[in-house]
């Protein structure tokens, strides 16, 4: 939402530009007319929350003060909000936590759905039936995948119960009642969910290796490893920044099935950066200091957006 | 590639694995939405895999037609909540939609609003609930909240990148010779827009929006935060199914659950194909 | 440096049988070419040497060493794909260094090769620019030197030259040839551009729906072809074969073909063949470039239907339906449209085939 | 009693979906639909001006002229008439509560909405809010001037919060001109005017009127308790009789004995998760003082960071050990279904727990028949029983200041929350809405629906119970608290850490929130505490 700063051109991912088109007149007003009611959508979530939020961050106001928040200047409080800010553990921890999810999560499912999308690389009896199973997680709504984590993860619950089988005696772990087994089990959902998503693009990466090359590099003498690393590798750049740019992106705003499964708890040990905003905007109400946490991470945000892409950008150029 | 045996091994053994992690959950699931409250057993009691005497009262009860006394007061059915999805998904997905083939079309055939692209990344990037202040106030303001109207506004803006970059990667990739054709045979370019280039790229419409709609369907904290009562979702109702009775209605949410589960099923299988070509934002092209 | 050694290949896909019992011997050094149309059986052939496909049934040695279940990588087969397969993401040199870099060569030692090969292949002004919109001649000839430098004892290619246009083909026909010269490896070259085969090729394998049709020097196969396929297939434009019954005269065994006349006597040596085995019905081929204008009342008299000007030649066709007959003469031929011609065979040139099983009747 | 129970709300059961079903079909009102019903055939009692009429004791619920229910109705039709009324009034209403107001009950009787609206003739729409989110969404409304709803139903010690936001109107007014009669000795709040102004005042001014009753009260199992195998077992383990316990050592004595979690037996199932576990450390801890160990002094120091403090922190965490090891994750209703299957020993609940569990009605309930009531554990402080427990939750229905008729809406609340009305309303098992009026406890209809055993205790309970915080910033020191507790449950921290920390947070809330302000609330919020004090020996 600082796309108000940020109107000069850029290019993400290549061919932004419009190069051998003719764009007479006309065209041009037909794609400033097209490109209007996105501009719109974008100005209406963008302008006023962004100069609200700029405004009552800078004062005490809280929904609790009985006044509205046009009047907050009353409650000005000399950037108290933001150096409150910044010696508050609590959404240090929340960073610090939605990372670590984010550092554990996004690898795993990475790993493991390129691991399965290997498998998948060739023709097998059952791939089409195993392909599309594979996939039905993504297809569960996360808050009913968060019910149904909460009751997996019982002590009592089926996940202890396997591993009680497998392992020939009683086990009886509770999972959600302890911060590090909460935070693994959180982190198990995320990953059982979201995997899927990895392995469908990924195998569409690798089936889209030329096979030609690959053979040509068999043919060289490249082992199967040497092939992965000099020839897919190189090939799925593109296709593994786009998977792990997406669940990089989604998973930093890990909410709804974490939410359900703890609540962020016990205490504050599956507190992620959304499950602290959720808590500090309708229980605590401090809603000038929600503000402000609010445009701090969007400032952030948006300084980690511009390094990536011209980043990127000057790797595209190199 | 050569196959050994072992690997083969290794591969049904690995897959086989995969399956298993992945259905038991599912399976589970499934399996609670027919079991009769005796065996729900969240809270401690034994263990059922399998309903021991499989019911159907859960789907019955949801939808307001159980006798059975599973709850102190079932004052909504899931009807009205299915519907609100239902609503909020749809109209959400065609404003993302609309607003999102339209801009990245006048952005991949007119250089039109540069700043889109980056625009829309942050706006997916940046947490909602960050902003659900003045979201609230504004949607208040204008009598939004707890409207399957405005619900559908917020999807419609908070999904807009991803119909935008998809549909722009669809525009980058369509030839341009036929769009061209038809301006020398002296049609308008919006003329070529609506009657050329939509219909042709209907099946990447199609993915796109189904690909939208299920992102739609998915928000839990939105709705939890945009809607009180009249319209709230499938995934805000199901929290509201307990009791003091049998405590938390399992069965009635896995049952919710499922039906919950069966759009994005269905579209998933029919966009199976395209959502990959979605997904990989058109990098696949060697 | 390898002699390679087919026998009784069979290639089976489920139902399908890509290749029928194929026996066949490349020797060392030698530049042999698959030829035929596609679906052929040329490329399966070519891969199951390569490795990539394992043979239904039969083997292939190298050198006398049974190939079987020997993986791609480790055959020491030199392979130039069709679209030359350059890894698009490396640049020029990687390319090249890339066979060297995964048997662990040490680093002073790729390069020193790579530059010897990138000079050899003029590749070097380019050695660091990206392969990936390098010009087609560029991507063969890297193509080559990518398989070249790990200097494997066989190299295939599979038809190098479809992508490229005419114009180059010519160039390039004679810069592989070249190259083979001075590789001195046995090459397997699949094409179905006998142009090609037959310029470049030490010996022709043509094949057809699975089968081996004839294997021989390019000349062999043109002028003896032994049977009506490779007859019409070698050759541009193809042997004229004409339907015809022998008949016994007085000049000796001759055809009878009907409408267009008796021809002249037949081959001695063919008539005894075809006299001992009894046959009757018989074609009659013969190629265009051996047909000559003939005096009034000599050989057959054919109405000219249509002339097609080549440049240096000639193309005069006569006839139609069944009895058709094209002739090549030199650019300066005297004839015209709707003129009826009398043309005759060179002596010694016209080939019979087997009316019944399509093989040529040759000398015993 | 069950027969009637059963049977007539399984009728509703069905009644209601079918309603349900022809409502959402035309759109129209439910009451429309089920003609006039037999108000007339069954006559009002002689003097009885209204209320609910079809059933057997009905006149109980019945009111006068001169009765707060009266005045309340007559003076919403005379705004009425006089066209200073609303066509309707919406109530935000706790979702599993709203049954309470929309189910007939006993059968034969019309529902409450039913009842106000032929009375009034004023619409009654009840918007259903998700349980815990009463007041997230109270306030949604007060900030973003929603204006969604006439009247909110919030946690009662939100009060002081919503007060100061302005978004809820000050009722005294009303009170003064149409008499609710709360603190009636004989009908009234348990604790008369003292518990007026704890439930529905806030610095001395009425903002609420409370519609809840939400004391833990404390439940076992008699099937085991009565036990011979087991009582015995029990006197030769420790020395004395099984009996409930009177003290937090019997408790922990008791739960531990019963403690076979490999049977599917946990010793005690209480809440031990965020938003509700310290209702539990708030029974121990208050219960170390004599008569009571104050949370705050009267000059505002936090006395929490103290030994009182540690001993009933440590004591709340050891007392996990007893539980069900997801304790930590349970909210209600995984306890009220953790209880319902036979899971425990004993519990600690909201004071309806019988209504639900012991009752025919409930097939899922494998404890029907088997439950107990008994008073909160307490302490020997000074040679006398502390016995405490704490008001927690508790809906208050509150006026908003969006409402364009205040009015009406408060006449609703007298007359919902009146003894008669509220009798009647608390006695229906369809919703949360627990019985707190000195009627409630006395009335025969309640008494069968809560139950007999239950109803005493639950009245003594409510003599020996502490109000949660209450003043401004109510929700930012309970989650201060929170916080805290759960780190020490979690053993990230020692209960001294865990009670130094929130003295901590505590200071700063009270500096952020006025301290002025607070001293005053403080002040009032300890004259509702009790002072009772039972003997040694039971």
């Amino acid at each position: 939402m600082s796309m108000l700063a940020t109107e000069e051109k850029i290019s993400v991912t290549g061919d932004l530009s419009t190069t051998g088109t003719r764009i007479e007149d006309g065209g041009r007003r037909l794609g400033l007319m097209l490109t209007l009611p996105a501009q719109l959508l974008v100005l209406f979530i963008a302008v006023f929350p962004l100069l609200m939020q700029l405004y009552i961050s800078l004062t005490d106001w809280s929904p609790l003060d009985g006044i509205g928040w046009w009047q907050a200047y009353e409650l000005w409080n000399n950037f108290a909000n933001y150096t409150d800010l910044a010696v508050d553990s609590r959404f240090w921890d929340a960073l610090g936590r939605t990372a670590l999810v984010m550092l554990i999560c996004v690898p795993a499912e990475f790993l493991l759905g390129l691991g399965l999308a290997i498998l998948f690389m060739d023709n097998f009896a059952g791939k089409r039936v195993f392909y599309s199973i594979m996939l039905i997680p993504m297809m569960v709504v996360p808050a009913v995948a968060g019910y149904m984590f909460f009751m997996l993860f019982q002590s009592g619950g089926p996940v202890n119960d396997i591993i009680s089988t497998l392992i020939g005696r009683p086990f009886a772990l509770a999972w959600l009642s302890s911060p590090g087994t909460a935070l693994i089990a959180v982190m198990i959902a995320d990953i059982w969910q979201w995997t899927p998503l990895m392995f469908l693009i990924l195998l569409a990466g690798l089936v889209g290796v030329p096979e030609d090359q690959m053979r040509a590099a068999t043919l060289l003498g490249a082992s199967w490893s040497q092939r992965f690393r000099t020839i897919v590798m190189p090939k799925m750049k593109t296709i593994i920044i786009i998977a792990l740019s997406i669940r990089v992106i989604e998973n930093f705003k890990i909410f709804d099935t974490l939410y359900i499964m703890t609540g962020g708890g016990p205490g504050v040990a599956t507190e992620t950066i959304s499950v602290y905003i959720y808590k500090v905007t309708q229980q605590d109400l401090i809603w000038g200091y929600v503000a402000a946490i609010a445009l701090v991470i969007l400032i952030a945000l948006s300084i980690l957006v511009s390094l990536a892409i011209s980043r990127m950008n000057a790797a595209k150029e190199a | 590639m050569n196959r050994s045996l072992p690997f083969e091994i290794f591969r049904y053994a690995a897959i086989l694995l995969a399956l298993a992690v992945t259905l038991i959950p599912t399976l589970w699931m499934a399996s609670m939405a027919f079991k009769p409250i005796a065996e729900w057993s969240a809270a401690g009691a034994d263990l059922t895999w399998w309903p021991k005497s499989p019911t159907l009262d859960n789907f019955r009860f949801i939808f307001g037609t159980s006798t059975s006394d599973l709850i102190v007061a079932l004052d909504r059915t899931a009807g009205k909540p299915i519907l609100a999805s239902l609503l909020s998904a749809v109209f959400g997905t065609l404003i993302a939609m609309t607003a999102g083939t339209a801009g990245a079309y006048g952005l991949s055939r007119f250089g039109s609003g540069q700043n889109l692209p980056l625009a829309l990344i942050q706006l997916r990037l940046f947490p909602p609930m960050a902003v659900m202040i003045p979201v609230m106030i504004m949607w208040a303001f204008f009598g939004l909240v707890d409207t399957w109207w405005g619900l559908a506004l917020i999807y419609g803006i908070v999904t807009l990148p991803f119909a935008f970059w998809l549909m722009k990667t669809f525009f980058d990739d369509m030839p341009r010779e036929i769009e061209d054709a038809a301006l020398v045979e002296g049609c308008s370019r919006l003329r070529v827009f609506m009657k050329i280039t939509l219909p042709m790229m209907r099946p990447a419409l199609a993915s796109s929006a189904l690909f939208v709609f299920i992102l739609n369907w998915s928000d839990y904290l939105i709705a939890l935060l945009l809607t009180t009562r009249e319209w709230v979702t499938i995934p805000v109702y199901m929290a509201s199914l307990s009791s003091s009775m049998t405590g938390q209605l399992y069965g009635a949410k896995a049952a919710l659950g499922l039906i919950a589960a069966v759009p994005p099923v269905i579209m998933g299988i029919a966009i199976q194909k395209h959502l990959v070509r979605g997904l990989t934002f058109g990098a696949l092209k060697q | 440096m390898t002699a390679i050694h087919l026998e009784n290949l069979v290639k089976r896909f489920g139902a399908f049988t890509a290749l029928k019992t194929m026996d066949l011997e490349i020797r060392d050094g030698e530049f042999m070419a698959l030829l035929g149309p596609s679906g052929c059986g040329k490329s399966t052939t070519m891969n199951m040497i390569a490795g990539m496909e394992q043979p239904s049934e039969g083997r292939i040695t190298f050198d006398g060493r049974d190939m079987n279940g020997v993986a791609m990588g480790r055959r020491g087969v030199g392979f130039v794909f069709q679209n030359y397969a350059i890894f698009t993401h490396m640049n020029v040199y990687d390319n090249l260094a890339y066979g060297l870099k995964v048997r662990g060569t040490p680093a002073s030692e790729i390069d020193r090769r790579v530059k010897a090969m990138a000079d050899f292949l003029q590749l070097t002004p380019m050695l660091d620019k990206p392969s990936a919109k390098l010009s087609v001649n560029i991507l063969q000839r890297l193509a080559i030197g990518r398989s070249a430098i790990v200097e494997p004892a066989i190299f295939l290619l599979d038809e190098p030259l479809s992508n490229v246009d005419a114009a180059f083909r010519a160039v390039m026909r004679t810069e592989l040839k070249h190259l083979q010269r001075q590789f001195r490896q046995t090459m397997v070259y699949v094409t179905h551009d006998q142009l090609e085969a037959m310029t470049m090729a030490d010996r022709i394998a043509v094949m057809d729906h699975g089968v081996l049709q004839q294997v021989g020097t390019p000349l062999e196969v043109y002028n003896d072809p032994v049977n009506l396929f490779v007859a019409d297939f070698i050759g541009s434009p193809g042997m004229n074969l004409l339907k015809g019954v022998l008949a016994d005269s007085d000049r000796g065994l001759v055809a009878d073909l009907g409408a267009l006349g008796i021809t002249a006597p037949i081959d001695p040596a063919l008539s005894a063949t075809a006299r001992k085995h009894g046959i009757r019905e018989v074609v009659y081929g013969f190629r265009p470039e051996r047909v000559v204008l003939a005096g009034a009342g000599q050989g057959i008299a054919m109405p000219v239907t249509f002339i097609e000007r080549i440049g240096a030649r000639t193309v005069v066709h006569f006839g139609d339906g069944e009895q058709r007959v094209k002739a090549v003469f030199d650019n300066d031929v005297a004839v015209q449209t709707g003129e009826t011609v009398h043309v005759a065979v060179e002596p010694g040139f016209a080939r019979l085939f087997d009316a019944a099983t399509g093989v040529a009747i040759r000398e015993v | 009693m069950s027969e009637i129970l059963t049977v007539s709300r399984r009728g509703l059961l069905a009644a209601g979906a079918k309603t349900f079903a022809l409502t959402a079909a035309i759109g129209i009102a439910p009451q429309f639909i089920r003609p006039g019903r037999a108000f007339a055939a069954d006559a009002l009692a002689p003097g009885m001006i209204g209320g609910p009429t079809g059933f057997e004791g009905a006149e109980r619920y019945q009111y006068g002229a001169d009765t707060p229910e009266g005045r309340a109705v007559e003076a919403a039709k005379a705004l009425k008439a006089a066209g200073k009324a609303p066509e309707r009034i919406v109530l935000g209403l706790s979702d599993g509560s709203i049954g309470q107001l929309t189910q007939a009950f006993p059968a034969g009787a019309p529902s409450i909405k039913e009842l106000w609206e032929k009375e009034t003739g004023i619409t009654l729409d009840i918007v259903g809010v998700p349980n815990g989110q009463e007041f997230t969404k109270t306030m949604q409304d007060i900030s973003t001037k929603g204006g969604a709803f006439d009247i909110y139903a919030v946690e009662w010690n939100r009060l002081g919060d919503l007060a100061e936001t302005a978004g809820i109107i000050k009722l005294d007014d009303y009170v003064a001109t149409h008499k609710p009669e709360w603190d009636d000795p004989e009908r009234g709040y348990v604790n008369g005017a003292k518990g007026v102004s704890l439930l529905n005042q806030y610095r001395g001014s009425t903002y609420g009127v409370s519609l809840d009753g939400d004391f833990q009260t404390w439940n076992y199992r008699t099937d085991l308790f009565n036990d011979e195998t087991e009582k015995k077992a029990f006197s030769d383990k420790y020395g004395y009789a099984l009996a409930p316990p009177r003290t937090w050592k019997e408790h922990a004595d008791v739960a531990a004995f019963f403690h076979r979690p490999d049977k599917g037996l946990f010793g005690s199932t209480d809440l031990r998760n965020q938003g509700w576990g310290y209702t539990n450390w708030y029974q121990r801890f208050v219960s170390m003082g004599s008569p009571n160990q104050f949370l705050f002094g009267d000059d505002g120091k936090a006395l929490i960071n103290s030994e009182a403090g540690y001993l009933a922190t440590q004591e709340y965490v050891e007392s996990l050990s007893h539980h069900s090891p997801d304790a930590i994750s349970w909210g209600w209703p995984e306890q009220y279904g953790n209880f319902a299957s036979g899971g425990a020993a004993m519990t600690c609940a909201f004071s309806n727990l019988p209504k639900f569990l012991d009752n025919k009605a409930n097939e899922g309930s494998k404890v029907t028949g088997k439950i107990g009531s008994m008073l909160p554990p307490g302490r020997d402080v000074g040679g006398q029983l502390v016995s405490r427990s704490v008001l927690w939750l508790n809906l208050s229905a509150s006026v908003s200041a969006q409402s364009k008729h205040p009015e009406v809406c408060y006449l609703l609340l007298q007359w919902l929350g009146s003894s008669r009305i509220y009798s009647w309303m608390t006695a229906n098992p369809g919703g949360y809405f627990d019985p707190f009026q000195l009627s409630n406890f006395a009335d025969p209809l309640v008494r069968q629906t809560y139950h007999d055993y239950h109803m005493d205790v639950v009245r003594e309970t409510v003599a020996r119970t502490v109000p949660s915080i209450n003043y401004p910033g109510a929700t930012a020191f309970h989650n201060a608290l929170d916080e805290n507790l759960m780190a020490a449950l979690t053993k990230a921290k020692t209960p001294e850490e865990a009670m130094a920390d929130t003295e901590k947070q505590w200071q700063r809330i009270a500096r952020r929130t006025g301290e002025d302000k607070l001293l005053e609330a403080i002040k009032s919020n300890k004259e509702a505490w009790p002072t009772v004090l039972d003997p040694l020996a039971g």
